[in-house]
C-alpha cells in the first residue's frame, strides 16, 4: 500500500480506546470481528470461499491441475499460493506485478497450511516422478479493512476443505475430494506501545507500531509464525498472545467445522 | 472440429432451454464495495463481475493528465480461478484489448471536461467467466461509475448477439461462444440510440448481421431498464432526477 | 502513441473540407490512398510484403516453425500476429513493451485472418496432438500515416499468399506453400461529428471522434469488425459503412488477385 | 520421507558434533569494502554473508521519501553460486519477504527520525548458504549499519532455534533444516530484551516453544558481544561510547 | 563441428565469387523516411538496414539529460523475420552490446556539445541480416545522421575484416562467419583514420591482425565514398560544404 | 553507472601525471595492480575464485547442472556467463536488471574465454543431441575501482580451472574436472588524449576518452578485443597496445600457472 497516513490525533484516539479495553467498533482488544462466509460460490474454482471479516472480504478459489513434482519431492504435490492486493480492494493499492505486502500475505498463509499438514500432498501424486496435481490457491482481496492474514486464512482452509480434484476434466479416472486433514487457523494481533489487540481494522493497522501472526492447529499447537512492522515483542507479550490465539482458534475451528 | 455439436434443438429451443432471443437471466447490484467511490456486482447467468470505481482523482502519474478533460483508465482481469483452466495473473493481450475498448466507450459518457488532469479509474474483476463477460464487465462499470455519482449523459449498456446452427440469437452462452458461427458484442446508449462499442467475429452476411445488430440493441434496452433498477434500489429514491428523465421508459 | 495534439483549427478545417465531400490530400470521402506494394522482400522471411497506402509504410514478415498443438485442437496449426509501433515509424511511438494501441491492431489483422479461414490449419498439422506448424506473423511499421489496419492487413494476406512452409530446413519433407484460402480485407473509416471518412491519414484520425474497421471476405460477407475511440456510431452509420467496405473491399481484392 | 534420518545421535550430539544449545562457528568482520559506507563480512558454519551500507543518503525517487524519517530499505540477495542449485539472478518471493522482514527489524533501532526524506540502503549478499542465511544477513547487517556511523539506539543480534528427532536445538545447519521438524528465527536487541524479528514454522507445542524461544534469545545476547567485538576490533578504540555503556557485559 | 567446410575454392574466390579483399555490393539511400528527421537505408550483399535519426530534441526522462551536452542513443534492432531463425521480440543482450558500440562511434563524431540537454535518437532496424549487420547499421546510421542535418566533425564507415580458411578477407558473409576463424568489425572516420569501433573474435596472430586491420580500414575509405555518394544523389548539391572539403576523395 | 562526474580538475591532473609517465597510485603506465586472489572459497560452487585488483574485488563462482544441446551443436556443452553490478560494489550503480554496462562486460569475459576455446566442450556432452553441461559463469562484482574486464577475466578463468563437473550429484558417475585447456587473459587500457594507461583504477576510466581490452591466449594470439567509450584509436595506438598487452598477459600468465 503506497504510504497511508493516518492523522496522530486518530492514532492517539485508537490508543486511549485501547488503554480502556475499548475500540472504535465496540470490541474487546481479544474480540475479532463478525464472521460471514459463502462456499462453493464461484462454479469455475474447484473449491472456493469468500469470507468478510468485519468490513474485510476476501475471495479465495482453488484450481488443480496436474503438473510435474519437484526432484526431491518426486510423489508429492504442489501447493502455489498467490495473492494480490488489488486496487479495487482499497484506493491505497496500485496495479502491477504483486507487492512486497502481498507476497508476504501469501507466504505466511501458505506456511500454516503447509506446515500443520493439512493438504495430504501424496494423495496428490499421480505418477511418481512424473505427475502430481498441482494445487493453485488464488487470494482475492475484495475490500480491505485490515487483517488480511486471518481472513485470507479462513477463506483457503474453507476453500480447501470444499474443493474437488476435477480428475475426470483431465481423463485421470473419478473426481474426488482434496484430501484434507485439520483446520489451521491463525490470529493476528497488532502492538500499540504496550497493549495488544486481536483482529485488527485498517485504521487499528495503521497505527500499530507491530503486527504479529500465529498459525495453530487442531491440537492447539503452533505451525506458523510471522511478526511485522518496525515494532518489537518482549517475551511476555509473545506468551500472552500465543495464549489467546489458542483461545481463539479454537472456537472459531469449531465453528467453521460444524458449518455455522 | 466439432460443427456437429447442435446447440439448437428440435424444439427451437437452445441447450439452456432459451429461446433465440432470450437472455440469460442478469442481476445487478449497486454499491457493494466499501472502499470504492462506487461499485457494482453482476451476475449475468453464470457470469460473475465485480466493479469498482475511484475518481475524479488526480491522474497518476502526471504525464497521463490531460488538462483538457479526465481520462477514463480501464483494467478488465479475469481471475485466477474464474475459468476453467485457471488464467495465469498479470495481464495479457486479450484483456488489455477489452479494457481499452471499455474504456472508450465509457469514455463517450462521462462528462469528462468538467474534471481536467483527473482520472477515473474503473476495476472489472471477472471472479466467474461464462461467455460475455465484456458485455458484463462494461453493463456493470456504467452502474458503479452512476454509484460513484460521477456525471454521465447517459448509461452504456452491452449486450450481443451471435450465430448458431446458422440461427441468429442473443447472448450466447459458453458452448455457444465455443462452437457457434459468430458473435456481434455491442454497447449503446439506450436511450439515443448510439453504439459506443462494436465488435465481431465470425461469418454474419449482410441480413444476418442486420437482424443481429437489432437483436442486440433491442436487448441492450432492456438491460438499460436493469441498471436503472439496480440504482433505484440503492438509492431508494426515483432515479429520474440522475438518468435524466428516463425512468418511464 | 503519446498524446499527440492536433490544434484545433486543423481539425475545423479537416471537418470543413469533409462536408463538402474533400479532403487533404483531394481524395473524395470514399476513395482510399493510393496502394503500392512489394512481395518477397525480405529472402529470410518465408513470405513477406512491403505496403505503402499513402505515406503509411508497412512490412509484414512470415516466419514458420514446428511447435505443439493447443490441448483443444490437436491437429491444427497456429498463427501468432505480433505488431509493434517503434519510434522508427513517428516520433510519438515509444520503444518497450507493445502499447495497447500496437495490440489492438495485432489483434484485429490476426481476426480477421483467424475468422475468414484464410489458412487452413488443418494442412498445417505435421503429427497430431504432437506438433504442428507455428506461423508467426510479425508487422513492423515503417513510417505512421494512419490506418494501419488496412495496410497491415493487406500486407499480411499477401507475405500469407506468398510464403513457404520451410519443411526441408526442418527435415520434414518438401516445402510446400503456405495453405491459403481467400482474400480477407478490412476498410477502416473515421467518423468526424456525423461524416465518415475511409482509409484516414494521421491527421484525420487525430480529428476523428471514432474509428471502425470492418473484415470481409470473398462473398463479401462479415468476418470482423472494430469500433475504436470515444465517438459512436448509429445503426444507419454501420450499415452505410458495410455499404461502402463491401465496394472497396471487392476492387481491392480483384486487384490484389491480379497482382496489379 | 525422510524423516528417518537421524540427525541426533545416540551420545546426544548433532550431525556436526554440536550439543543442542551449541552455535556454529561465527566470524564477523566490520569496514571489508572500500566504496560502501559501512559494511561487514560474516562466516556463520558455511553461511557466507557480505553486507553493504549507504547512507543515510537522499531517498530516490522522491515519492518514497518519507518527510518525518529515514526509510530503511534492505535487499536480501543469495548470489548464483550460493547453492547447490543455481539460484536464478534476480528477485524471489522468499527474498522480497526477507528483505522486508529484515529492514523492518533494522527501523526499529536505526534513528529515522534524526533523517527525514533520507533512505538508508543495506545490501545483503549470501556468497555461500548453509541454512540460517536471514540470521546471518540480518546480524552482518547491524554490524554494517553501525560501520557506517548511522546513529543506532542499539544492534540486532539474530539467531534460530529449532526442533530435530524431538528435540529443541540452537542453530539449525542445512541437513537440520531440510529433515528437522521446526524453525525459529528471530532478531533481539540483546540489551532491551526486545524481539524484533519472529518467524516460525514447522511444529511446537507451547513448551517446546517457550524452550525454544529462551534457547535463541540466550544465543542472541552471545552474539552481541561478538558484533560488539568486531566493531571493537576494525575502530581498536573502546566501544563504550557508541554502544551505551554495553561494553562491559 | 564443420570445420572441413571449404570457404575458398581452389580458384582463390571465395563461396559467392568475390576475391579474398572485396567487399560485397553495397547500396546505399538517404532520407527514405517521411517522419523521422533523417533516414537511411542500406543493403549489402543480402543485408538489408533501415535507420531513422530525430534529434536533438529533448532527453526524455529528465535524469538523462546531461547539461553540458547532447547524449547519443542508439537502439538496434533485428526484425522477427530477419533471420533463419525467428527472432523474439524486445531487447536482448546482443543487441544490447551492439547499440552501446554503435552510440559510442557515433558520439564520436557529432557534434554533441552544441545541445546541451538534447538527446539524438538512432533507431536501426536489421529487417534482413546476413552476417555483417552492426557494420551496415552503423555506416547507415551515419547516412542518417548527415541526412538529419545534425552537425558531424565527419561520418564513421563500418566494415570487418576476417580469417577463413587460414586467409585474412575482406567483409564476411553468412557462410564465413558461420564457419570462419576469425572476424575483425570496425568502425573508422575515414578522413582522419580515426578508429571508433573495435571488436574482435576468433583467433589472429599478430601479423593477420595487421593485415586485417588495414584491409577493414582501406575498405572502410571506400564504403565512406558510398555514404557521400548517397547523401549527394539526396541533395543533389556538391557536398563539399557538408563533410569539409571531403567531396574531392 | 549513472552518470558519475568526475571533477575536470582531477582528470587534468591525471593526465598530467601521465604526461609525466606517473599515476596516483606511483604506477608507470603499463603497470597493472597488485593482484591477490583465492581459489574455491565458495563451498556451494563446482569452481570459484576471489580477485582483488587494487580496490576491485570480484568474486567468480562457476556452477553446473544438466540441460538441453543448441540444435546447432549438438554435441557440445553450453557457457552462459552473467555479471552483475550492484550497488554493493558501487554507489553509482543500481539494483535492477542487468545494465549495458554490465552485459558488456559479460559478453567480453565470455568472449574471450569462448574464442580461445579454452573449455572443451566437446567433453562436456552427456548424451548427443539430448543432454550436455551448461557452464554458468556468474560475476559478482564486490567492489568496483575500475577495470572490470581484467579482474573478471582472471577470476572467471582461475575458478574454472579449479572446478569439477559434479556428475556424481545428479547420477551421472563420477566427478571430473571442468576440461580447460588454456589460460587466456585480458589486458585493458584507457586512452587519455594521447596516452595510453593499462589497468585504469575508476578515476582513470572516468579521466578517459576511450577503453580498449584485448584477449590474448597461451601463444600471445589474440582472441577478442573491444573498444568501449567515445574517444578513437590510431592504427599505431592499436599496434602499441596490443605488444603491451601482449607481454603483461606472458607474465600474469605464468604467474597464475604457477600459483603464486
Amino acid at each position: 500500500m503506497k504510504r497511508t497516513i493516518i492523522p496522530e490525533i486518530k492514532k492517539e484516539m485508537i490508543y486511549k480506546l485501547a488503554q480502556r479495553d475499548c475500540r472504535e467498533d465496540d470490541r474487546s482488544p481479544v474480540e475479532s470481528r463478525p464472521l460471514t462466509y459463502e462456499i462453493n460460490t464461484i462454479g469455475t474454482a474447484e473449491g472456493s470461499a469468500r469470507v468478510k471479516l468485519g468490513k474485510t472480504d476476501v475471495l479465495v478459489g482453488v484450481k488443480l491441475q496436474p503438473g510435474e513434482p519437484y526432484p526431491d519431492k518426486p510423489n508429492q504435490g504442489v501447493l502455489m499460493t498467490g495473492c494480490e492486493l488489488k486496487p479495487m480492494a482499497h484506493p491505497g493499492f496500485e496495479s502491477g506485478a504483486p507487492s512486497e505486502e502481498s507476497i508476504e500475505i501469501a507466504r505466511v498463509v501458505d506456511r500454516g497450511i503447509r506446515e500443520s499438514k493439512m493438504i495430504d500432498m501424496e494423495k496428490l501424486c499421480i505418477e511418481p516422478g512424473k505427475k502430481i496435481w498441482m494445487v493453485f490457491l488464488d487470494i482475492q482481496v475484495i475490500n480491505y479493512d485490515g487483517n488480511m492474514f486471518d481472513a485470507a486464512t479462513i477463506a483457503s482452509v474453507l476453500a480447501l476443505h470444499n474443493a474437488i480434484v476435477p480428475a475426470s476434466r483431465f481423463d485421470l479416472g473419478d473426481d474426488f475430494p482434496v484430501p484434507v486433514a485439520c483446520w489451521p487457523l491463525t490470529t493476528t494481533f497488532i502492538k500499540l506501545h504496550d497493549l495488544l489487540l486481536v483482529d485488527p481494522t485498517l485504521n487499528e493497522e495503521l497505527s500499530a507500531d507491530l503486527r504479529f501472526t500465529v498459525s495453530i492447529d487442531d491440537n492447539g499447537d503452533f505451525r506458523a509464525m510471522q511478526k511485522g512492522l518496525k515494532g518489537s515483542l518482549t517475551y511476555d507479550d509473545v506468551i500472552r498472545a500465543l495464549d489467546i490465539a489458542q483461545k481463539l482458534t479454537l472456537g472459531m475451528r469449531s465453528r467453521l467445522i460444524k458449518g455455522e | 472440429m466439432t460443427d456437429n455439436i447442435k446447440l439448437i434443438g428440435k424444439d427451437g429451443l437452445r441447450l439452456d432451454g432459451r429461446k433465440a432471443d432470450e437472455l440469460r437471466p442478469i442481476k445487478i447490484q449497486a454499491g457493494v464495495l466499501d472502499n470504492a467511490d462506487g461499485s457494482a456486482y453482476l451476475e449475468w447467468g453464470n457470469n460473475k463481475v465485480l466493479v469498482a470505481v475511484y475518481g475524479p482523482r488526480e491522474a497518476q502519474p502526471k504525464y497521463l493528465q490531460n488538462p483538457a478533460k479526465a481520462i477514463v483508465q480501464v483494467t478488465y482481469n479475469m481471475a485466477a480461478f474464474s475459468s476453467d483452466e485457471r488464467v495465469r495473473p498479470g495481464p495479457n493481450r486479450r484483456a488489455t484489448e477489452i479494457s481499452k475498448i471499455t474504456a472508450e466507450a465509457l469514455e463517450n459518457v462521462i462528462l469528462t471536461n468538467q474534471f481536467p488532469r483527473a482520472s477515473i479509474d474503473v476495476y472489472i474483476e471477472v471472479i466467474e467467466a461464462d461467455a460475455g463477460t465484456r458485455c458484463a464487465g462494461l453493463t456493470a462499470a456504467s452502474v458503479a461509475v452512476a454509484d460513484a455519482g460521477i456525471p454521465m449523459m447517459n448509461m452504456v449498456s452491452s449486450c450481443a448477439a451471435g450465430k448458431i446452427d446458422g440461427q441468429i440469437v442473443l447472448d450466447l452462452g459458453k458452448k455457444e461462444d465455443n462452437f457457434g458461427q459468430a458473435d456481434l458484442p455491442i454497447g449503446l446508449v439506450a436511450r439515443t440510440g448510439e453504439i459506443v462499442l462494436l465488435q465481431m467475429d465470425g461469418h454474419l452476411t449482410q441480413d444476418e448481421f442486420k437482424t443481429a445488430l437489432k437483436m442486440a440493441m433491442e436487448a441492450c434496452k432492456h438491460i438499460h431498464g436493469l441498471q436503472q433498477e439496480a440504482l433505484r434500489s440503492r438509492y431508494a429514491v426515483n432515479f429520474a432526477d440522475m438518468d435524466d428523465g428516463e425512468a418511464e421508459q
